[in-house]
């Protein structure tokens, strides 16, 4: 079983995220579950979504405490919140962000960082307000060339699938990021 | 000083002599009368109060909510189809703890139309968390209107007082009105330490989440448990003060009955002399009348049903699918328990069917010759 | 008026009918935004139309001149649209 | 430096609203006139998340939270309960958004209203069911989208016409008001504070998220609203005194307050043609009632 919780805040297809990754699961003929923190959604109010995948069918129905692997859409949300709780050792955390992984000392201890610059792969494919971009689907395709969880290609068509608009926008987004993401391969 | 007055005019005065302040109601029959004498006291000034003639039974008891928030004694009441609309309210005045008194007149649920008694709208909110008492006269009913909001103002929950439909409501007799002065030392006035106000503001009801709402539940469940005692307490209190003590339950020449009859409301007043004559005919029979339904009263149940041989239940009601109401809730008090008596759970009355002396002596008969209830539901009186 | 968020640790101590006792003064919501207004004082004339759109009430008057409370800031940019004089810029939050 | 409204503020920073909110801002101002010796209800709506979980709040005046149905009647009990106690001079505000208002609270406000109940009602208007995610009230005027109206299925009713409503019940005072001129707003809640039985506001509140619209330009949506004629901004006394504020001469294109919008992108220009015919033909028929005699006309530079 892998768990996955993608960190957001309102308003920054968190959710969607969740979802498009789920069918995209789904569609390899895998388990899955996919859920938010069912709580108050505001407009840029940090906000959590929650992947679960597996082979076999899935009893379990809680919270994920322990996650695998984290997904952080927003890089402010880094100082906000603790965006590692409970996060298993050695998870991968990938962050959409222009630094760099090792400009996260504390976090490159115990976990592994991936970094992708979701904003700009966003704008260029002008998903969501120059204020707000919406990165969730760019940020996707970063995991899944770091997680192997789906192929890209099973991705970007459940991201067809889900997204309310620009399907092909937020493929290509999809297909930059997987080939832009930075990380340190063992 | 006595009178005679019909049963929804015990609980206007029940309210009046419990000096209310906020009266918000909506007209419903067969409760119209309540409200209309309770027009005619505000406005000759035997009751200080600001009555509210509201345009729902939903806003009704909303508009009590909004008063007793501030701080203001509140009632309403209702009946059948005026308590469902209300459903939501009473969970309302539940969570925000709010100690309003709701008298309620039995009466069967619609459709069809029916005007007539039975219990299901007064058991349908048994799982709100708002008290809930049975009157089986006249005068308990205004008696007990006072002991209800002594009751709430200290566990800070609802009280519904209930009276059968016309055999109450629209029944005169005779009822003795407690001393005015010696009521208000009784029940003195409300005075909540947080309410609605502007020199100590607070929010009430704010969102809450997993993290507290268990535990905000769970204190209404201390509180209404905390009201077994105040209830026996209050009542005991009446009958020093008034001369008629009260309690969750009445024994009914119980001490060496092997069968014991339990029932509530006008049904179980019947019952009384059910009791006599067949203790005339030799037969050990007692009745237990609940009268107080929520908090059940388990403990009482416990103590005065075991060791007998048999139960015989009367509902005047049907939880369908399962059976009659208060059945189910001795059952359950009894569960668990050695040599819990085997139990006939009887139902009939329903809709306002009159139930005579005889009707209840057959109950009992019955019980006495069978040796095992038959069927969990046994249905008393239907034409089938 | 402390400046924590309140978890009951048991019933004893909750209040009981969800009454508030402390303010949302806890809830830094400066960390929402990724934009945040900047006021060149150069050119504001203090007409405190900024101070009067914000709807988070995180701009101050101060000595006579508006002042932007960064802690509950959300950055939604009514300040800079309103401003008359278009002296408050959005500026990336710290990238 | 003098400012155009009250400097108090009752309302505190760390609330939850959505960037750009208007709703926070209708109580921001309402609150300032009001002032400390003030009730409020809420019924379920955005404020009822706004003001925060328990056990915090954002504001500084006592809080009752109600059922969706009862802002009115609350209010009024909450009215009865004070007066009986002797504190008559406590505003008591019952403070909803429109779907409480226009929807399902509005057997309660008829009921208060026919009663002239002494209390406030001021009702923040978004236009849809924001806090459950954007579904169409009855508010929603004629050609959104919201969720429960799509794009193909946009909302063909117009929007129910309140102020009309209230001014049926002869209540002594009912008014509109726009977020963006809180001057206006401020005068009209200290008239209705000063007034005895019920009084209605209906404020037009932006809401970026459910208007789909940029959060900096909510103020700016809500003064398109009033100059293009699409939220006119009068009053109503005893149901039959009609005063305009803010007379418009010749009012902006409708279109440049729509088009602003995601929810109005889909419109057809014979759509928005159906839009500015109605919104320049109740404004006429407003001023007639306001008797003002000349017609307004749409600017067409």
């Amino acid at each position: 079983m892998i768990e996955i919780r993608v960190h957001g805040r309102g308003g920054q297809g968190a959710v969607v995220a969740s979802k498009a990754l789920a069918i995209a699961v789904a569609n390899e003929g895998r388990y899955v579950q996919s859920f938010p923190e069912f709580g108050v959604e505001r407009r840029g109010a940090p906000v959590y979504a929650f992947t679960r995948i597996d082979d076999k069918e899935i009893y379990v129905r809680t919270k994920i405490y322990n996650p695998d692997h984290i997904v952080v859409l927003d890089p402010t949300l880094i100082d906000a919140i603790d965006v590692t709780d409970g996060l298993k050792k050695g998870g991968w955390i990938l962050i959409n962000t222009t630094k760099k992984s090792s400009d996260f000392p504390d976090l490159v201890k115990d976990y592994r960082i991936a970094t992708v610059d979701a904003y700009s792969i966003a704008n260029k494919y002008g998903l969501g307000s120059k204020a707000s971009p919406i990165v969730n689907t760019a940020i996707l395709g970063g995991f899944v060339k770091i997680s192997g969880v789906v192929s890209l290609d099973t991705l970007v068509g459940a991201i067809k699938e889900v997204v309310p608009i620009k399907p092909e926008d937020n493929a290509k987004a999809a297909r930059e990021a997987y080939d832009s993401v930075k990380f340190e391969e063992e | 000083m006595k009178q005679v007055i019909m049963g929804n005019h015990a609980l206007s005065y029940g309210a009046m002599i419990s000096r209310v302040q906020v009266i918000a109601a909506y007209p419903i029959t067969p409760q119209t009368k309540v409200v209309e004498l309770l027009s005619e006291i505000c406005a000759d000034g035997r009751l200080d109060a600001e009555f509210i003639k509201v345009e729902s039974e939903h806003s009704a008891l909303a508009a009590c909510c909004g008063a007793s928030a501030v701080g203001a004694r509140t009632f309403t009441a209702t009946s059948a189809q005026g308590l469902a609309l209300m459903h939501e309210m009473i969970h309302w005045a539940v969570g925000a703890r709010l100690p309003i008194v709701l008298g309620n007149i039995n009466r069967a649920m619609g459709p069809p139309w029916t005007i007539w008694t039975d219990q299901n709208d007064s058991l349908s909110e048994r799982d709100t968390g708002c008290l809930q008492f049975y009157a089986q006269s006249n005068q308990e009913v205004l008696d007990t209107v006072v002991q209800a909001y002594k009751v709430s103002e200290q566990v800070l929950l609802p009280s519904m007082v209930v009276l059968d439909a016309f055999t109450l409501s629209h029944t005169s007799e005779v009822v003795d009105f407690p001393d005015q002065k010696l009521v208000d030392e009784y029940l003195p006035p409300f005075n909540p330490k947080y309410k609605l106000d502007p020199k100590e503001p607070h929010t009430f009801g704010g969102l809450t989440g997993p993290d507290g709402y268990f535990e905000l539940r769970y204190k209404i469940e201390e509180a209404i448990q905390d009201a077994k005692g105040l209830i026996k307490e209050t009542g005991k209190e009446f009958g020093e003060v008034f001369g008629r003590e009260y309690g969750m339950v009445e024994k009914y020449r119980m001490d060496d009955a092997d069968l014991v009859l339990v029932a509530s409301s006008t049904i179980a007043s019947t019952a009384h002399v059910a009791i006599d004559e067949l203790r005339e005919e030799g037969k050990k029979v007692g009745l237990l009348r609940v009268r107080v339904f929520r908090p059940f009263p388990s403990e009482e149940i416990r103590e005065l049903l075991l060791g007998r041989k048999k139960i015989a239940i009367i509902d005047r009601n049907i939880s369908f699918g399962h059976g009659g109401i208060f059945a189910q809730e001795v059952k359950s008090a009894l569960f668990n328990c050695k040599d819990s008596p085997l139990l006939w759970g009887y139902v009939t009355g329903i809709g306002g069917r009159d139930v005579t002396v005889e009707d209840i002596k057959e109950i009992i008969n019955d019980t006495m010759q069978s040796d095992k209830p038959e069927k969990d539901i046994l249905w008393k009186g239907v034409r089938v | 008026m402390s400046k924590k968020k309140i978890i009951y640790k048991s019933a004893r101590d909750i209040p009981l009918n969800a009454m508030s006792v402390d303010t949302m003064l806890f809830n830094k919501t400066g960390a929402w935004r990724n934009v945040r207004p900047v006021i060149d004082y150069e050119k504001c004339i203090k007409c405190m139309i900024c101070w009067k759109f914000c709807p988070d009430i995180s701009i101050y008057i101060e000595d006579d001149k508006p002042v932007i409370d960064y802690d509950y800031c959300k950055g939604c940019g009514i300040c800079v649209e309103e401003c008359p004089k278009k002296c408050i810029s959005l500026v990336e939050e710290g990238k | 430096m003098k400012l155009s409204i009250p400097e108090q503020e009752l309302v505190m920073s760390g609330h939850l609203a959505c960037q750009g909110c208007g709703a926070t801002l209708c109580m921001r101002y309402a609150l300032k006139e009001l002032g400390q010796n003030t009730i409020l209800d809420i019924p379920a709506c955005c404020w009822s998340v706004i003001d925060g979980p328990f056990p915090h709040t954002s504001v500084k005046v006592p809080l009752f939270h109600t059922a969706f149905e009862t802002a009115a009647c609350v209010a009024s009990g909450i009215r009865a309960g004070l007066d009986i106690l002797g504190r008559k001079e406590t505003n008591v505000v019952a403070w909803a958004g429109d779907g409480g208002t226009f929807d399902i609270g509005i057997q309660a406000l008829s009921g208060a209203a026919e009663r002239n109940d002494n209390i406030i009602y001021i009702c923040y208007d978004n236009e849809a069911y924001m806090n459950t995610g954007i579904q169409r009230s009855s508010a929603t005027p004629y050609g959104a989208w919201t969720t429960t109206t799509p794009v193909k299925h946009f909302k063909k009713m117009p929007k129910k016409d309140m102020m009309g409503i209230m001014a049926a019940h002869r209540i002594p005072y009912a008014a509109t008001a726009s977020v963006a001129y809180p001057e206006d707003f401020i005068r009209k809640v200290k008239k209705a504070k000063e007034l005895k039985g019920t009084k209605f506001l209906h404020i037009i509140s932006p809401c970026p998220a459910g208007w789909k619209s940029l959060p900096e330009e909510t103020i700016k949506l809500a003064k398109l609203a009033v100059s293009t004629c699409y939220f006119p901004i009068y009053e109503i006394e005893n149901g039959e005194k009609y005063t305009v504020n803010k007379v418009i001469k010749n009012a902006r294109p409708v279109k440049e307050f729509l088009s602003r919008q995601g929810r109005f992108r889909h419109l057809r220009e014979e759509d928005i043609a159906k839009i500015q015919e109605n919104v320049i033909g109740f404004y006429n028929e407003l001023l007639k009632k306001a008797g003002i005699e000349e017609e307004v006309s749409v600017k067409t530079e």
